[in-house]
C-alpha cells in the first residue's frame, strides 16, 4: 500500500548511500525546510479560502467566486496583491523591532512544525519531549506579537499587544493542563509515543468524561492562544480597529496574517495527535471487517481530516459568538477553566493509576 | 482643521466639570474615529484611558455637518422635507413624517384616513428596518459578525417593498404636506402580509443566535447604567430612555395619525444597562409587527393626498410637531414670518441629546464596554450633526 | 454546596447558550439554499426594478419625435438643488403669434436626488422618471444632460 | 396642569414675565438679568419641568422689528405632570449673553455649545463652551441671518 513512510525510508538510504553522512544531513535540511515553507504556503492559501467559504456559508452568502474556478485562486490573488504592496513602516516606530516582530511570530509558528506526525513514519523530528517542546515554543509567538505592538508606535497597537500577552500567558495554563492530562494518560512525551498508545482506541473515547472535558479545555484555550474570535481581543477590530497589526501593510501583515492561519493549523493537529489519535486510523473494539476497511484509508489523510475538522470547528466558532471583554477573558480562565482542568487532572490521574480506562 | 495633537493637549488640559475627575499623567489619550469600525460614521470621541478604563469620553462632532436648518430657510415649504431623508437615514420616512405634519399644523390641513394609514405602515415598516440595522450592527460591534448578515436579508425584504410603492430603497421622500405622494402600490398589502410571517419566524433566531447568548449578555447587562433620572435630564428618548425606565414614547403620549386607533404596547425595562436598551428595542420590532398587522388589512379606501395649493404658505407663528423615530423624539419647529419659505426651522434630533449622555454613562467602563454602550445608544451620525 | 450548584449551573447555562447559537449558524452552513447573494451585474438580464423606481429623469417622447414641455419652468422651480435649468425661446405660430417654447432643458444628474419633486409639479406630464441606475462615468461633465432630442418638439394639443 | 394653574404659578414668582398664548403651547418671556433664577425655580418647585426637549435660538435681523434681536427658545415639559412650557428669552444681537443653565439640565450643555457655535450666544458660567460642529478656526455665525458664505452657499 501507498506509504509515505517508504518513500521517506528510500530518499534517507539513497542520500546516505550517494553522499558523506554531513553532507546527507545539510541536504535533507534543505529538503525538510523546502517541504516546511512550501507546506506552509499552501495551508495559508487553502485554510484562508476555507475560512472565508465557511463564513460565507454560514452567513447566507456566496463567498470568494470570481478568481478562477469557484473562487479557487482568490487566496493566490490576494497574496500576489499583499506581495505587491508597498511595506510602510509608520514614523517614530522602533524600525528594527517593528520588521522583525512578524519574522518571529512566523518562525515560532514554523518551530513548532518540527514534532508533528504528519503520517505514519512522516514526521521531521521525533524528539522525546515532543509535547513539551510544543507548548514551550508556542508561547515564544506573543513575544513577537508583544513586540509589533510595542515597536508601532500605535496607541491601538499597545493595547492590542498587551490584551494579548495577558491573554496567551494565562490560557497556556489550561491548555497546557490538558495537554498533560493526555500526557499521563499515555505515560510518554514522545508524539510518536502518543500516537502509539491510541492504537486500540482514542483517548477522547477512552478516557470517560474527564478526557472529554479535557479536549474542551483544550479547543478553548488554542482557541484564545491562537487569538481567534471570540478571544481576538488583540485585533478586535470594533474597539482597536486591528490590534497588534494596525500599522503593518503589505508581506509583513501577511506573515501575521499566515502565522494566525499557520497556528491555528498546528494547534489543531496537536489537538487531533492528542485526543484523536493523530494518524491513527478509527478502530471500535473488536469490529475487524470495520478496522481493516478503516486501515485501507491513508494515514495522511486521517490526520489531515481530523485537524480540518477542528479547523472547522474554530472557524464555526469565530463566526457565531461574539467577542469577549478582556476582564471577562481573564476570569473565564482562572475562574472556571483552570480549576475544572485541574481538577479533571487529578480524575485522570486517579483513571490513568488504577487503569480504569479502556 | 482639527490637528490631532491640539485635541490631545486640551483633552489633558481642561477638565469639563474639574475636580475629581480632571485626568492624571498616566491616562493615555486615544482617538476613537472619525474613521473607526465601530463608530459607524464620522464621530469622533476623544477617549482618556487609564489603562483599559475610560476616563472621560469628549466626542467632535461636525464632520458631516451640511447645515442642514440654514439650506431649509432657502427652501419652500414642499421642498425642504426631502431633506430630512439625510438626517437620520435610517428612519428618513419618520423623519419626513414630522415635518409633513408640521407643516400640516401650520396650514391646518387634515389629511385623507387612507393617508394617515399609510403613513403609519410605512413608519412602522422602517422601524422595522431601522432597527434590523441596528440589530447587526450592533452584534458585530460585540464581534459577532453573522447576524449582520441575518439581519439585512430581513431589512432587503423591506426595502423591495419599499422601493416598489415609493420608488426610493433609503432616501424615499414619499410624505408630501397633506398625504402621500402616490398611493400604495398594487402589490403592497401582499408583500407585507408575506414578510410578517416571514419575519415572525425569524425572531426566535435573533434570540438564538444574540440574545439568549452568554458571552453577549455579560458583555451588556450592568454596563453603561443609565438612571431614569439622568435620563430625563440628558434629554434622552427612544428605546435609550425606555430602557431606564422613562414613558417616553410619542405614539403615546401624543398620538399623532392613528396611533390612538391601533393597539399596540409601550415597552419599558427599567435596569437601564446596555442589556435593557437592547431588549427594548428588540420587544419593539414585535410591537412594531402588530401595529403593521392591525393596519395592513384594513387601509381605508379614499384619496391619499389631501387638496393643496400650488404654492404653500404658512401664517406668522410657530410650528412645532414631533414624532417618535426609531432612535426617540423627532422635533421639527418651524418659525414662520407668513412667507413661502421657513424663517427659521430647527430640527431636534433624538441622536444628539442621546450622545450627550454617551460621557456620562460610559465612565469607568472598559473599552470594550465603550462599544456595547454605543452600540445600544444607536446613533446615526448625520442625525447629530445635521 | 450551593456555591458548587450554582457554579456547575452557570457553566451548563453558558455552554447551552454557546450550542445553541451555533446549531443556528451550523443549520445555515448545511442549507445553502438560503444563500441570498445576487450576482449583480451577471444577473442584469434577470433582474426588475419597480415601474415606480426612480433612477433619473427623462422626458418622453413620442414617436414623432414630439414631447409635452411647454417651457413653464413649474419643473425648475419645483427642483430643491437646481437641478434642472429650462431655457426658452420664442416660436412663431402659424397664426404668426410669438410664442415661449422649449429649447433646452438642462439637467444636471450630478446635482440631483431624485425626490420626484419635479414630475409632481409638471402640468402636462412631459418629464417621468425612468428606472436606469448605472449612472457611475468617468468625468462629471457627462451627467449634464439635454433631456429634449433634437429637433423634437411640442406635441399638438398640449398646452 | 392647564395653562392657567401655570400662569398662576409663574406670576407669582415672577410678576413682570408676559404671556402669548397664540401657539399650541403657553409661551411666557423671561428677562434675561431673570432668567437663571426662574429656570432654577422652574426645574425644582411647584411645575417640575425637569425635561428640556428643545433649546434653540431665533435671530429676527430680517425682519423689520428685530434688527438688534436674538431670542432663546427653550422648550420645557414635566415628565411628572405631562405639561409643556415654552420659555423665550430676549438678547441684544450685538452683544448676546445669557446665563447657562448647563447645571440644571444636563442636556444643555451641547444644545448651548452649538447654539454658541451657530449664533455667537455666549452662556456666562458654561463649563465647556467651544465650537461644537464647526472648526475652531471657523469665522462668523452660520445661522446667523446676515452671515455670508459666497463658496460653499448657493442662493437658488
Amino acid at each position: 500500500m501507498f506509504s509515505l513512510e517508504h518513500i521517506t525510508d528510500f530518499i534517507q538510504q539513497w542520500l546516505y548511500a550517494t553522499f558523506n553522512p554531513t553532507m546527507a544531513l545539510i541536504l535533507e535540511c534543505v529538503i525538510v525546510m523546502l517541504l516546511v515553507i512550501g507546506l506552509f504556503a499552501v495551508l495559508g492559501l487553502v485554510l484562508v479560502l476555507m475560512e472565508r467559504k465557511v463564513a460565507a456559508r454560514m452567513q447566507i452568502r456566496l463567498g470568494p467566486n470570481r478568481v478562477g474556478p469557484k473562487g479557487m485562486l482568490q487566496t493566490a490573488a490576494d497574496t500576489l496583491k499583499l506581495m505587491m504592496k508597498e511595506g510602510l513602516t509608520p514614523d517614530g516606530a522602533d524600525k528594527f523591532l517593528f520588521n522583525l516582530a512578524p519574522f518571529i511570530v512566523m518562525i515560532a509558528a514554523m518551530l513548532i512544525m518540527a514534532p508533528i506526525a504528519f503520517a505514519k513514519g512522516f514526521q521531521i523530528w521525533d524528539i522525546n519531549i515532543g509535547v513539551l517542546y510544543v507548548s514551550a515554543v508556542s508561547s515564544v509567538s506573543v513575544i513577537g506579537i508583544l513586540m509589533a505592538g510595542w515597536a508601532s508606535n500605535n496607541k491601538y497597537s499597545l493595547l492590542g499587544a498587551m490584551r494579548s500577552g495577558a491573554q496567551i500567558v494565562s490560557y497556556e495554563l489550561s491548555a497546557g493542563l490538558s495537554i498533560i492530562s493526555i500526557v499521563v494518560l499515555s505515560g510518554s512525551l514522545q508524539v510518536s509515543d502518543i500516537i502509539a498508545s491510541q492504537q486500540t482506541g482514542w483517548w477522547l473515547f477512552r478516557g470517560h468524561i474527564p478526557a472529554i472535558i479535557a479536549f474542551v479545555i483544550f479547543i478553548i484555550a488554542v482557541t484564545a492562544e491562537t487569538n481567534r474570535a471570540p478571544f481576538d481581543l488583540a485585533e478586535a477590530e470594533s474597539e482597536l480597529t486591528a490590534g497588534f497589526h494596525t500599522e503593518y501593510s503589505g508581506m509583513k501583515f501577511a506573515l501575521f496574517f499566515l502565522a494566525e492561519y499557520i497556528n491555528i493549523f498546528i494547534v489543531c493537529a496537536i489537538g487531533a495527535t492528542l485526543f484523536l489519535g493523530g494518524w491513527m486510523p478509527l478502530h471500535i473494539g473488536h469490529w475487524e471487517g470495520f478496522n481493516q476497511i478503516m486501515d485501507y484509508i491513508p494515514s495522511s489523510l486521517w490526520f489531515l481530516g481530523k485537524t480540518f475538522f477542528l479547523i472547522f470547528l474554530i472557524m464555526w466558532f469565530r463566526w457565531t459568538f461574539p467577542r469577549l471583554r478582556v476582564d471577562q477573558l481573564l476570569s473565564l480562565e482562572w475562574k472556571y477553566l483552570l480549576p475544572i482542568s485541574m481538577f479533571n487532572l487529578l480524575l485522570i490521574t486517579l483513571i490513568a493509576i488504577m487503569g480504569w480506562h479502556f | 482643521m482639527y490637528r490631532e495633537t491640539q485635541i490631545i493637549e486640551s483633552a489633558k488640559t481642561t477638565s469639563p466639570n474639574g475636580g475629581p475627575d480632571a485626568v492624571d499623567d498616566g491616562a493615555l489619550v486615544i482617538n476613537v474615529g472619525p474613521q473607526h469600525p465601530a463608530t459607524h460614521g464620522v464621530l469622533h470621541l476623544v477617549i482618556t484611558l487609564q489603562g483599559e478604563t475610560i476616563q472621560k469620553i469628549e466626542p467632535h462632532l461636525g464632520y458631516i455637518h451640511r447645515s442642514i436648518e440654514k439650506m431649509c430657510e432657502s427652501l419652500s415649504y414642499r421642498q425642504f422635507i426631502y431633506v430630512t431623508s439625510r438626517m437620520d437615514y435610517l428612519s428618513a420616512h419618520i423623519n419626513n413624517h414630522g415635518c409633513a405634519l408640521c407643516v400640516e399644523k401650520g396650514l391646518q390641513l387634515e389629511v385623507p384616513p387612507r393617508a394617515q394609514v399609510i403613513r403609519v405602515l410605512m413608519d412602522e415598516l422602517t422601524r422595522i428596518a431601522s432597527h434590523e440595522l441596528w440589530w447587526g450592527a450592533m452584534a458585530m460591534d460585540l464581534g459577532a459578525f453573522t447576524p449582520f448578515f441575518y439581519a439585512f436579508r430581513e431589512r432587503e425584504t423591506i426595502n423591495d417593498i419599499m422601493e416598489e410603492t415609493c420608488g426610493a430603497r433609503l432616501t424615499m421622500n414619499y410624505m408630501v404636506p397633506g398625504g402621500v405622494m402616490y398611493d400604495i402600490h398594487p402589490n403592497f398589502q401582499k408583500r407585507v402580509k408575506d414578510f410578517i410571517q416571514l419575519f415572525t419566524n425569524k425572531i426566535d433566531e435573533y434570540d438564538d443566535l444574540v440574545t439568549g447568548n452568554i458571552i453577549f449578555q455579560n458583555r451588556t447587562q450592568g454596563v453603561g447604567v443609565l438612571t431614569a433620572a439622568d435620563a430625563i435630564s440628558y434629554g434622552c428618548t427612544g428605546p435609550v430612555a425606555r430602557g431606564s425606565g422613562v414613558a417616553c414614547d410619542i405614539r403615546k403620549l401624543y398620538p399623532y395619525e392613528v396611533y390612538n386607533k391601533v393597539a399596540f404596547d409601550e415597552i419599558i425595562e427599567t435596569a437601564g444597562d446596555s442589556y435593557a436598551r437592547y431588549l427594548v428595542r428588540i420587544k419593539e420590532l414585535k410591537q412594531s409587527v402588530r401595529i403593521v398587522e392591525q393596519l395592513i388589512d384594513n387601509i381605508p379606501e379614499g384619496d391619499f393626498q389631501a387638496k393643496t395649493k400650488a404654492v404653500l404658505k404658512l401664517p406668522k407663528g410657530e410650528f412645532y410637531s414631533r414624532v417618535e423615530t426609531a432612535r426617540g423624539e423627532f422635533g421639527v419647529y418651524i418659525v414662520s414670518e407668513g412667507g413661502t419659505t421657513p424663517y427659521r426651522i430647527k430640527f431636534r434630533s433624538p441622536g444628539f441629546s442621546n450622545l450627550s449622555a454617551l460621557d456620562h454613562i460610559s465612565r469607568g467602563c472598559k473599552i470594550g464596554d465603550l462599544m456595547a454602550i454605543m452600540g445600544t445608544l444607536d446613533l446615526v451620525i448625520p442625525d447629530i450633526d445635521r | 454546596m450551593a456555591f458548587l450548584k450554582q457554579y456547575i449551573s452557570d457553566v451548563y447555562r453558558a455552554v447551552s447558550s454557546l450550542l445553541k447559537g451555533m446549531k443556528t449558524t451550523g443549520s445555515y452552513f448545511v442549507r445553502p439554499k438560503e444563500i441570498i447573494t445576487q450576482q449583480y451585474p451577471d444577473n442584469r438580464a434577470s433582474m426588475t426594478i419597480p415601474e415606480r423606481f426612480r433612477g433619473e429623469v427623462v422626458m418622453t417622447h413620442d414617436e414623432n419625435n414630439e414631447h409635452a414641455c411647454t417651457g413653464c419652468t413649474a419643473c425648475e422651480l419645483a427642483c430643491p438643488n437646481a437641478t434642472i435649468k429650462i431655457v426658452t425661446k420664442f416660436d412663431t405660430t402659424p397664426e404668426g403669434k410669438k410664442k415661449k417654447a422649449l429649447d433646452t432643458f438642462v439637467y444636471h444628474l450630478e446635482l440631483c436626488t431624485m425626490c420626484n419633486l419635479c414630475v409632481e409639479a409638471c402640468p402636462t406630464s412631459a418629464i417621468k422618471m425612468a428606472q436606469s441606475f448605472e449612472h457611475s462615468v468617468y468625468d462629471r461633465s457627462q451627467l449634464l444632460k439635454k433631456l429634449n432630442k433634437p429637433g423634437s418638439k411640442l406635441r399638438a394639443g398640449v398646452e | 396642569m392647564t395653562n392657567e394653574e401655570i400662569k398662576q404659578h409663574i406670576i407669582t414668582g415672577l410678576p413682570n414675565a408676559s404671556f402669548d398664548e397664540t401657539g399650541e403651547w403657553l409661551q411666557v418671556l423671561v428677562p434675561v438679568d431673570a432668567w437663571k433664577q426662574f429656570a432654577q425655580w422652574l426645574r425644582s418647585d411647584a411645575l417640575q419641568m425637569d425635561f428640556l426637549f428643545c433649546l434653540t435660538c431665533v435671530d429676527w435681523a430680517a425682519t423689520p422689528a428685530g434688527k438688534a434681536l436674538l431670542t432663546m427658545v427653550y422648550h420645557f415639559t414635566s415628565t411628572v405632570f405631562r405639561h409643556t412650557l415654552v420659555v423665550k428669552v430676549k438678547l441684544d444681537r450685538n452683544n448676546p449673553e445669557i446665563e447657562t443653565i448647563s447645571d440644571c439640565w444636563r442636556t444643555a450643555e451641547m444644545h448651548e455649545r452649538e447654539v454658541f457655535d451657530l449664533f455667537g450666544v455666549q452662556f456666562l458660567h458654561h463649563p465647556d463652551l467651544r465650537r461644537l460642529v464647526l472648526t475652531d478656526d471657523f469665522e462668523g455665525h452660520p445661522l446667523r441671518k446676515d452671515f455670508e458664505d459666497p463658496i460653499n452657499m448657493i442662493k437658488l
